[in-house]
């Protein structure tokens, strides 16, 4: 698992690579949230191009992710995803909160 | 017709997930899946090894199996634990109930297994452990 | 400091023999070995799951079963079956020497094992079955 | 695995690809015998070059080319082998019985 970060005006873009699961699930949310907190940041748009596996320990990420930009107005967002992390996350109802782009401009200009 | 079956057992940390997965594909790769059918079983595997682990064990040490058969084009894999237990099955297996919201836990984990798998049943009694056995059914390989 | 233990049991058959290297290199990637210690944990287990497939079951069905354990830089690998044993464990030691020349084994198999990890035991009784014990040790990671 | 043949003059030359243990020996073995028994083969070379993975099955399987192909005047050689089956070969001595040469052409010259 590797994890990489970039802040685009007051966007955190998170780039997960490898495999989301509960074992990687700990570090990436703290790792995030250390961003989130020490930055300026409103909106998080994940980046999920070389994201190989992601289980329902993922879709916790996200929610969780999510109602902590919330609180101060933020919003979710997910580029890049590829057919399997889009069933899970159709699945559990993710996209009612969270919004899908094909690439970051979108994400940006919308959010 | 083909016929193999394995057993493995780990302990009960987190960075075995990765592990359950990597062994069940390769026993699972001897029936020649597509790349979606493996990961529909590696993503299954991964649910019930981490529900074993957290929710079974809840972090303290103890020991994961995981059985494997396979007949013809079907595998059928059972994950034990003898852990906690679950109270009530019915429950459990409704989306979005969890136990753990504290953990961030999503409630999902039955629902995938349900949605990647042919037949998911569950054994479970408090105190004694939970016993997961999932079982899926791989397309005919065209050669 | 890290401890982790698997054990995996499956039956005798020679597709298995991959699987086995598969699941001991998937355990032993845990501690960041080099490419070339991973190499040589699989060839080692190679040889002794075959030994256990072809000389102890001689191609029966039985069970052959790899404990796996770490500690810090180190992992201890056991290969069990309960197969017909060795009569002579010295003389199978031998680089050369094999019961089987018919099938063409090499008679490489131990002194293999011996070349590629640090510590080799051999404990075998004759009907009972042959349990060999292998230590490697890597060497520390930079990071 | 995976496994080739071609014949130039009377050289049989032998590609296996992937892995070569009990497992996968049996078919190698049987498929390059009946190569040499329905073509006019004198040498055999084997060509290393994408074999992964090679224990002391394999080595059963050399000698066992070899000795065929000697009954009838003929030798064997290895072209494009990795360092890792080199020292297999080595601690086992088919270096006495088999060449070793860089590619084919070396090989085909030599023999
Ligand atoms: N192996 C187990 N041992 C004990 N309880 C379990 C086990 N597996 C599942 N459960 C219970 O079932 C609930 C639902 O599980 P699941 O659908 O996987 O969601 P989640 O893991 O996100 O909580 C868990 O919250 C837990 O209470
Ligand atoms: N698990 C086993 N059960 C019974 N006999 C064994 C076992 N492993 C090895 N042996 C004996 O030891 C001999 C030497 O083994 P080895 O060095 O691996 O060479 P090879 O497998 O090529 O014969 C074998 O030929 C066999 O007689």
């Amino acid at each position: 698992m590797h994890i990489q970060f970039e802040t685009i005006q007051n966007h955190l873009i998170v780039k997960v690579d490898g495999e989301l699961d509960h074992h990687t699930a700990e570090e990436i949310r703290e790792e995030i949230d250390k961003q989130i907190d020490s930055k300026n940041i409103k909106n998080i748009i994940f980046d999920l191009k070389d994201m190989y596996f992601m289980d329902s320990s993922g879709i916790g990420v996200v929610i969780g992710r999510y109602k902590k930009v919330q609180k101060s107005g933020g919003q979710a967002a997910v580029i890049n995803m590829n057919k399997r992390v889009e069933r899970i996350f159709k699945m559990s109802g993710l996209f009612n909160i969270v919004k899908k782009f094909e690439n970051r401009n979108d994400a940006i200009e919308s959010l | 017709m083909m016929k193999n079956s394995m057993k493995v057992e780990f302990m009960s940390k987190s960075q075995n997930e990765a592990f359950a997965r990597v062994v069940v594909a390769s026993f699972a790769s001897q029936l020649d899946p597509t790349i979606e059918e493996l990961a529909d079983v590696k993503t299954a595997v991964s649910e019930a090894v981490t529900n074993a682990i957290i929710h079974g064990y809840e972090g303290k040490d103890g020991t994961v199996s995981i059985s494997c058969r396979i007949e013809d084009r079907e595998i059928e894999i059972i994950v034990e634990d003898n852990g906690k237990g679950i109270e009530d099955v019915e429950q459990a297996r409704q989306p979005l109930y969890t136990s753990k919201p504290e953990l961030e836990r999503s409630g999902m984990g039955f629902t995938v297994m349900e949605t990647f798998m042919d037949i998911i049943e569950i054994e479970s009694q408090k105190d004694v452990g939970t016993k997961v056995r999932m079982v899926k059914r791989f397309a005919s390989c065209e050669n």
